[in-house]
């Protein structure tokens, strides 16, 4: 049986259901799902206002990346079947999802939450995906704070 | 001498001033190099110097990397998707 | 903020992107999701095809213990801002998600996993609704193996 | 005597042959008191009483429990969603 891992960066709306039925294997029975959306209000640290997120990804980089951190999780979680990694890029708007990290297996507790939670870990620190925050007090470049190691 | 293309994202791209350049570089050239040259020519690059982030052939770098022939470069800040 | 709790136990379709608009505030920027289905092949313990799986529930004993997970959950991880907590009844084939557990919070590292983990776990031990298998084999209900505490 | 309404499911509702009956009970009847009142009436329960929950007013309810005028009350294996 061939595990599915689907990988996509792109602008289109995320479809969960659908991408849900892609990683459902006939052995499958729980899928961990993780999503990210844009905030409207951000409480934590400096409290201020977002009206959207402008996203962009050095495309090949990115993929490739997030095909890598596919490949950490089922080395580190061999029971998991299927793996969906996506990052929506573009103008994305308070509420809307833009990233999402799925992964299933035949039981909830061989590792599905564990899994996904390495996975949005991983994807915040290696994949190639810059945002820049537009709200009232003008816009800015986001910056995380991972510096990968060559090859990693 | 040979030709890379070197790109820019994000932060670095405003200071660039450009998504990309082509650029004649000298055989075995390394990161390190590179990003010196690049300083030279984009003064704006030396504040974020620190932070800058390199890949070559799409796979992180380190500064004392030599650039291959036909290598795509390119510099961005620490990525910040989800 | 009044938090959002979505409870349902029905035999309509799961919609996991119009859940997550349920639970989603201006404050969200995280959500995990459980969602299990229905397995056609198992290969754990007595290895088994299925056909597909009748469930049933004590409607409003079931609605009312979803509601108490609900709570145990705002009371253990005080992060969280919206949960779902869904069941479907009747006859659900291999494939088919038939329950969700979804948490979200303004930021991913505020529990929503261990949260939605919980919710799952607290759903199979005290949601009265049972699922009876149909296979090659027969039909056979399948027995759960926890007893709550009276009150609980 | 009081009436109660008794509900079974899953396995139990295949061994008593109905989804729920109404049951005329003394005052003061336990939980206990009705699951020797109902093997009585449906032999097919005895093997299954170990395992058998009780609710009441839809709270699962321990044997020693005394049911209340005009109660909600059910019989279930444990459970098994998800």
């Amino acid at each position: 049986m061939e595990y599915p891992t689907v990988i996509s960066l792109n602008e289109s709306e995320l479809d969960l259901d659908a991408l849900l039925a892609q990683i459902t294997l006939p052995t499958t029975g729980a899928c961990a799902i993780f999503t990210g959306m844009v905030r409207g209000q951000t409480l934590r640290g400096d409290a201020h206002d977002t009206a959207y997120l402008e996203y962009e990804g050095y495309q090949p980089m990115a993929e490739s990346k997030m095909r890598q951190v596919a490949e950490e999780i089922r080395q580190k979680w061999p029971s998991i079947e299927g793996i969906a990694i996506v990052q929506r890029i573009g103008r994305l708007y308070p509420g809307t999802p833009t990233t999402l990290i799925a992964c299933t297996a035949a039981h909830r507790n061989t590792g599905v939450f564990e899994a996904a939670h390495y996975g949005i870990d991983r994807l915040k620190e290696i994949v190639p995906v810059w945002k820049k925050e537009i709200g009232s007090q003008g816009e800015e470049w986001v910056e995380g704070n991972y510096h990968p190691k060559p090859g990693e | 001498m040979h030709t890379v293309k070197v790109m820019f994202f994000a932060t670095l791209r405003d200071y660039v001033g450009a998504k990309s350049v082509e650029l004649e570089i000298p055989v075995q050239t390394t990161i390190l190099g590179l990003t010196e040259l690049l300083i030279k020519r984009y003064p704006g690059l030396e504040k974020v110097k620190d932070s800058m982030m390199a890949a070559i052939n799409r796979e992180y770098a380190a500064n004392e990397q030599v650039i291959p022939e036909k290598a795509e470069i390119a510099f961005f800040p620490p990525v910040s998707g989800g």
